[in-house]
């Protein structure tokens, strides 16, 4: 039994995080094969058993970090702690074999070299299986319960994913075996971001950028693009229109690696769906499963902030939704807003200054993340806290009160004065 | 190069305003009430044996605003804000959400329906299109397929590459240089479906044109159709989810939107015909049970209400029927249903023969 | 008539003497004379009601009624002293009658007459004696004559006396006497002589002054009258029977001032009839809830009737502006007795008809007073439309266009600043929206082109409209 | 001890018998004889009760009751005739007495004896005639050695014999005879006389045909048996005391079978007492109720006491499966005279220990018979698992895996259909379950090994409920 386990686990081996990999399809049918394997050979041991299938739990609580995990690695803020989803307890039962039909249709669409929607999924298991699966929001659990089980990201699945993610600006593009993409001659569109991550992966990227400009909304990306703002300020700008999808963060995250000098600056609108975005670029949501984390940039606040609504007019402030508030206190309540939680990259100068020296005690690291992480925390708290307070939301629309092109000047100004947090 | 043409059309636009401006001035300094004459349109009634107009683009009587009522004057407040907005576009050449202009004045408009109001009266007085005012929304439609042209300077190769979803073109009368070598032209309603075309490589397959709206379609998805459909001539079909919402949006390509009536004859494309989901489709093609929803209270009213339009039984009897047949059997079904037994079920089995019968037919009545 | 107090009597029989007076084509006096007793004489007052209009036909007395309960037998004994001449009698005749008999059983008791000596005069004196204080007394009369000054009437003359016998001797006090300094034209009308002395009153801050308060109303701009007369005319019985009603606006320059005014947020509404003051009938009172005063932009928070008295109190008046109405009713040819019998429906029409008149005749005289609550709700968009058709004008690229614009409104286009357009045209769609709200008061207003009607519009579809992408559009997951 | 019937007192003086057959290591022989006396005779039944075991000592008779109501006068004097003799006795013993004189006063009369004559034998004779007809104490008797064989009591041999003296002189009838073709072993114990006795029962359709029904039992398979024996130990005056439990589980082939079975879904409890059939007591009928039959997918509708015998209805148990339940409690080492008293709590604990582990062994015996009700639910999914890893399996296009999981399961890879896969894993599922459904009986659940775990990870094992749609998984509130 123990050498049977030992043999599952060896394709993980390399790595301490619990990350869904971008694999390619016939790695992911390895590994399902692997999983049947594994199933079948305890099913047929001689002490034979049902092999529960254990995932790492996406559940908020395991978003928690233990202390003793810090010392570890300075990095890991998914929790290892593993849910089971088993055929034995009546509870999970069901899921258990959600599990499987699921990994069963993923295995066959791989198998035929396609790709489905979600929906489709739905439909397919809804008449394969109406026992099992009821909703689209169970298949869609269930695929995450898969990508936790193969630690493959949802894209390798076979599932299709489109983004709505845009980017334009001082970025050339080149997919393999394809002409280059000037991103600042897409027009006010930009261009599409694809949803396949492996194609993302490939992408050969230049840039002579200065900044990297995160926008919520899309009409405010179009209207920075259609002003050709990143021929004043040197800049790549990039939208997913509103909450971030998987390839868009992972486009972001690429850029960040690849340069990792450029600043990247987030305009969110002024309320707590826009800190929420901006978090989510930021870290993920748990919602995204194990591919949440994997992506996480070091995005700044650029704005709109509490400093900013001197700029705005006083019409142009709107009561605070009942959303918002929800939003807004399960923010406060969350973790990221805890100053005790680390969070990756996010060391500022000091990252860049410490890195050098390598040797470096994991306890320091913890030290000077707890200050880091602190301070930003505090003053998104604190920004969170004033939106609250007042019971106002500002869309980043309000700065047209200065014109049109009011919007250009005012990036221009929170880049030169650094003004982000 | 930012044609010569358009900058002609924006002073033009210009002018008018002016004009308009002018009118209301001279009103005053008179001491006159100033009077604001809207035309209304409307595309269809909701008599469906009426003998009506509705078809014809015809004006369908006139609203008249005054400083009588303040209904009338919140209403010319927010018509002459946005007409400000929308000559300061004009001037400076650049272009606007209706997004960007609600707030502009949020707590006046108090809500973006407002907005999109005055910006009809607006086309309507200037008796222009959305796009002549530099009002634009974002793109949401995709297109891909046998199809090259270019947008201002920016060039879409789409026949490179097929299978490859393009945005559609928010500034639709910027494209030109349109080729194709496409038989035809296939509109669906939804993303989903368009991505399972291009997963199942179905323009690689099919000499076609193959758009989406994502929903229902925008400004400049129906515009982009409507040119491509004057351009190329081709068969246009339309391919929805057989329930209400799908029916309706249907309708919204070949009829146009109640909305925009005024502007219907650029924007509805009457060669559109149905390729489905009919709600006999699901019979014909053996949908399990599963797949099948019932009608909700609410579509059931929705589809009331649109079997009373007057077009409908006018222009496009059968589709009345088949609607007909839907409330009849009070059930629903996504296209993706069709997908349930093979997942390029749809792709080579479903669109093909639904394309071969309505030709046959065509031949046949032609 | 019946009569609940001395105070009630001793009016009305001021009342007649009035009438008398009015009868009477020439200038006349009408002199109350009060004459208290030493202090040591039990509180004996002597009243004398003297005028010297036409002399009494002495019918009047007939019918009065005395309510014990309200007179007391310890207050007066009901006896009455009458002296009354016309100016063809050749004597003064003297009466005496006690009211305290029953009407019927009522005499007249003829008293030696006085010979006039030839001298041509009229006039009748009403004498009698009560036991009461000079100072109970006084006040309702002196506030009677205050109201009295309001009618304007052009040939009398009032004087009130107090007349203290006490052991240093008669002293005399000269309490009323009016004397108007520039009295209307004697061919003034009832209505004008009203509306003058309704201002003066005001100016006056309610006659308690003599003179008009400079400090509170600085310019004649401060006070704005209007004037409404309505008459019976369809009814032959009631033909001839006139409503007039005077409305006063007065605002109290609120920086100069330095008078402390009590009044308030509420409006006495002053009610003569047939020239003397009265108390308000309870259909009048009526006729006063049923106006429509949110058409002037007023909104009446509640009317009460206080003694005979109806108080409107305002909701939303500013503080220093203040409201003044006053009604007369009377009959353009007959000069009537006072009388209880009132047409009360009839003068429920009058009074509406009057106030309304009265109402639209201040706002054709001042521009913006009164606008209906509508119109001010549309004039409350007109500093937006103007910055709005400012900015059309004035963030044109056409030059020319914008000298065409200036040039409609007489402005010079060089130099003139934006601020200086938008007022013009503000001025301008104010001026419209007041004209808009006058006129709509004089005709039954039109029926306004409608807006939305529309068959088909009820299906009024929404989802067509590509809305920004909001944070509700989308979840993280659904990715 | 008190009778409420004459049968009740003749089934005790068999029960009486036996124990005195029991004691005696010989082979023994019971006879009933019911003589019935010719039609004209008053239906006199005279009763004898004979066994050849040890005699009796004569106390079993002193505490005898006798409850009038029960038995009536007019049905039997009361008049009882006893013949005894041990091994050693030289002669027969003759005795009479009285059961309605009261115990005290009752007096044992001795008759003359009867010599031996140097012959070996002992034996006991209770005799006495009641005014009754054998129709009516027939089968209660009848009934009584039915169940006696299931007991199977080695050594004794039973006959029931019916005498009728008519006009035309005697006649015998043999009704009751038993007759074991093939018995058990001498050396077979007591719970394995009782299960093969009980299993007999079943197949001979509770004894009421003489050899097994072949039509509706065709194979052995049909009838499945388990026992389970609870000791007392602890209690050292209970000590000894013991409590069998035997289960049989019987389904009727539904196709070859022709028999009419009455008995339908309940089950009686069959409840011995010292080797006799007795009343069940209403702790025993707690114990019956307390019984956790949900583990052994058994659902109990109702339980009744119907008459001293225990009544269990099943639900939703298959119409032709049919579960039969014997308890037998009796001590280790002593052989009782029947009496009341019996020990409450100690049979309860006792009855619920055996019940459980011939439950056990039942399950332990054969395979998928008894699941709990959460490993059938489980049990269910087994074909839809099946199926998926099937799916799995076969749609692979590698060839290598395929014929991995093939030799797995000992299958060749060429040639075997996918349904033969699908049923082995099935099989292999649903064996597991079941045997994780007995071994959860016996011992705490083992911890499944976890799939991909790694080592360096620190295991935190959630509760995780199964979460169905409702809750939103994903809003953006999860971050
Ligand atoms: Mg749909
Ligand atoms: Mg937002």
């Amino acid at each position: 039994m123990e050498d049977l386990r030992e043999s599952s686990m060896r394709f993980f081996s390399d790595q301490n995080l619990c990350y869904a990999d971008i694999v390619s399809p016939s790695e992911v049918r390895a590994r399902i094969e692997v999983t049947v394997l594994n199933f079948l050979r305890i099913l047929t041991a001689p002490a034979p058993a049902i092999s529960d299938l254990s995932l790492i739990s996406r559940d908020s609580s395991n978003s928690r970090v233990s202390e003793g995990l810090l010392t570890q690695v300075s990095w890991i803020f998914l929790s290892h702690s593993f849910c089971t989803r088993s055929l034995m307890r009546a509870n999970t039962a069901k899921a258990f074999i959600r599990v499987w039909k699921v990994m069963e249709m993923c295995f066959r669409i791989l198998v035929q070299e396609k790709r489905v929607t979600q929906r489709e999924l739905f439909y397919k298991l809804l008449c394969d299986s109406p026992d099992y699966f009821t909703s689209q929001l169970q298949v869609n659990r269930t695929i995450q319960d898969v990508v936790a089980l193969l630690r493959c990201s949802r894209f390798s699945l076979g599932i299709m994913a489109s983004s709505r993610g845009l980017v334009a600006g001082r970025l050339l593009l080149q997919e393999p075996n394809q002409e280059v993409v000037d991103c600042s001659a897409c027009g006010s569109s930009g261009h599409p971001i694809s949803g396949d991550l492996s194609l993302l992966e490939k992408l050969v990227l230049k840039t002579d950028a200065r900044y990297i400009i995160v926008v919520e909304k899309h009409a405010i990306f179009q209207r920075l693009a259609e002003d050709c703002i990143f021929n004043q300020i040197p800049s790549i700008l990039i939208t997913a229109r509103g909450y971030p999808d998987i390839a868009t963060r992972f486009l972001l995250h690429r850029l960040s690696r690849a340069f990792p000098h450029l600043p990247i600056l987030a305009l969110v609108d002024w309320n707590p769906a826009g800190l929420a975005i901006l978090c989510t670029f930021k870290y993920g949501s748990i919602g995204m499963g194990l591919e949440a984390y994997r992506y996480a940039c070091n995005v700044k606040w650029m704005g709109l902030r509490g400093d900013d609504l001197q700029l705005i007019s006083e019409q142009s402030m709107v009561p605070l939704k009942q959303r918002d508030l929800q939003i807004a206190k399960s923010l406060m309540s969350s973790e990221i807003l805890q100053v005790n939680y680390p969070a990756p990259h996010n060391l500022g100068p000091f990252h860049f200054s410490l890195t050098t020296s390598k040797k470096v005690e994991p306890i320091f690291w913890k030290i000077v993340n707890i200050v880091q992480t602190g301070i930003w925390q505090e003053t998104y708290r604190e920004e969170l806290a004033v939106m609250v307070e007042r019971g106002q939301r500002v869309e980043i629309e309000a700065l047209y009160f200065h014109g049109y092109d009011y919007l250009g000047k005012y990036i221009a100004k929170k880049i030169v004065q650094a003004n982000y947090i | 190069m930012e044609g010569k043409r358009s900058s002609s059309e924006r002073s033009v636009l210009l002018r008018k305003i002016r004009e308009f401006t002018r009118t209301i001035v001279e009103d005053l300094s008179n001491g006159r009430s100033p009077i604001v004459l809207i035309d209304r349109f409307r595309n269809y009634c909701t008599n469906p044996n009426a003998i009506c107009y509705c078809s014809t683009d015809l004006l369908n009587g006139k609203e008249t605003l005054t400083l009588r009522r303040e209904s009338h004057v919140h209403r010319l407040d927010v018509l002459l804000r946005v007409l400000l907005i929308v000559q300061k576009l004009l001037q400076e050449n650049r272009h606007g959400s209706k997004r960007d202009i609600y707030y502009m004045h949020p707590s006046v408009f108090s809500e973006q329906s407002v907005v999109d109001r005055a910006i009809n009266d607006i086309c309507i007085l200037m008796q222009c299109s959305r796009h002549n005012l530099n009002v634009v929304s974002v793109g949401k439609g995709l297109v891909m397929g046998w199809i090259r042209f270019l947008e201002n300077r920016r060039k879409f190769d789409c026949i490179n590459r097929p299978n490859m979803a393009h945005p559609i073109p928010v500034h639709v009368e910027e494209v030109k240089d349109i080729v194709s070598v496409a038989r035809y032209i296939l509109v669906v309603e939804k993303e989903s479906v368009f991505e399972r075309l291009a997963n199942d490589q179905f323009c690689n397959a099919n000499r076609c044109i193959v758009i989406t709206g994502r929903g229902y379609p925008d400004i400049p998805t129906r515009r982009f159709l409507r040119l491509l459909i004057d351009k190329l001539c081709l068969p246009t079909y339309c391919l929805v989810d057989c329930d209400p919402y799908g029916f309706d949006i249907l309708t919204t390509y070949r009829f146009g939107s109640m909305q925009m009536a005024y502007d219907a004859k650029y924007l509805r494309c009457p060669e559109v015909c149905w390729l489905g989901a009919f709600p006999s489709d699901s019979e014909k093609y053996c949908l399990p049970q599963q797949c099948l929803l019932p009608l909700t209270a609410q579509d059931r009213k929705k589809i009331e209400a649109m079997l009373n339009r007057c077009y409908l039984q006018r222009e496009v009897p059968k589709w009345r029927l088949e609607l007909e047949l839907m409330l009849q059997r009070g059930v629903k079904f996504e296209i993706e249903a069709l997908s349930v037994h093979s997942l390029s079920f749809l792709s080579k089995e479903y669109i093909p023969s639904k394309i071969q019968e309505l030709c046959s037919e065509s031949e046949f009545t032609v | 008539m019946e009569f609940a107090s001395v105070h009630a009597i001793c009016l009305h029989f001021i009342s007649s003497a009035i009438q008398r007076c009015r009868l009477s084509r020439e200038l006349c006096r009408l002199s109350v004379i009060l004459k208290c007793s030493p202090p040591s004489d039990h509180l004996v007052l002597r009243i004398s009601i003297s005028d010297t209009g036409v002399g009494s036909c002495l019918e009047e007395f007939r019918d009065l009624k005395f309510s014990r309960e309200g007179i007391g037998a310890e207050k007066w004994d009901g006896v009455l002293s009458v002296r009354t001449t016309s100016i063809c009698d050749n004597e003064v005749y003297h009466y005496q009658l006690n009211l305290k008999e029953s009407a019927s059983a009522r005499r007249l008791t003829r008293l030696p007459s006085n010979p006039k000596n030839g001298v041509k005069f009229s006039g009748t004196e009403v004498f009698f004696s009560i036991f009461e204080s000079v100072e109970v007394l006084l006040p309702e009369i002196n506030a009677f004559f205050q109201k009295m000054l309001v009618l304007r009437i052009p040939n009398v003359a009032y004087e009130v006396v107090v007349e203290h016998e006490d052991a240093s001797g008669s002293r005399c006090e000269n309490l009323f006497l009016a004397n108007e300094p520039y009295p209307p034209p004697f061919s003034a009308s009832n209505l004008e002589r009203l509306k003058s002395g309704l201002e003066d009153y005001v100016l006056k801050h309610g006659n308690n002054s003599n003179k008009k308060c400079g400090s509170c109303f600085p310019s004649l701009e401060c006070v704005k009258a209007g004037s409404g007369i309505a008459c019976c005319t369809e009814d032959h019985r009631n033909a001839g029977r006139m409503m007039e009603a005077i409305i006063v606006i007065s605002e109290i320059s609120e920086t100069t001032s330095c008078c402390f005014r009590t009044c308030g947020a509420k409006s006495e509404v002053f009610y003569f009839k047939d020239f003397s003051p009265s108390a308000i009938s309870p259909s009048s009172m009526k006729a006063l809830t049923s106006i429509d005063w949110r058409s002037y932009g007023l909104t009446l928070a509640s009317i009460v009737n206080q003694g005979g008295h109806a108080l409107l109190e305002w909701e939303g008046l500013p503080p220093y502006a203040h409201i003044d109405i006053v009604l007369h009713c009377y009959h353009e040819h007959k000069v009537m007795i006072p009388s209880v019998g009132q047409k009360t429906q009839l003068d429920r029409n009058l009074i509406k008809r009057a106030v309304k008149l009265a109402f639209d005749d201040l706002k054709e005289k001042h521009a913006g007073v009164l606008l209906s609550a509508h119109a001010l709700k549309i004039c409350s968009y007109a500093p937006d439309l103007a910055k709005t058709m400012a900015g059309l004008i004035l963030s044109s690229d056409d030059s020319g266009f914008q000298e065409e614009c200036f040039s409609l409104f007489g402005l010079q286009f060089q130099g003139v600043g934006g601020e200086i357009v938008e007022d013009c045209i503000k001025e301008k769609i104010i001026s419209i929206i007041e004209m808009n709200d006058r006129k709509s008061h004089q005709r039954s207003e039109e029926v306004a082109p409608f807006l939305f009607r529309d068959d088909c519009l009820q299906e009024l579809e929404l989802q067509e409209e590509e809305y920004e992408e909001g944070e509700d559009a989308s979840s993280p997951l659904d990715i």
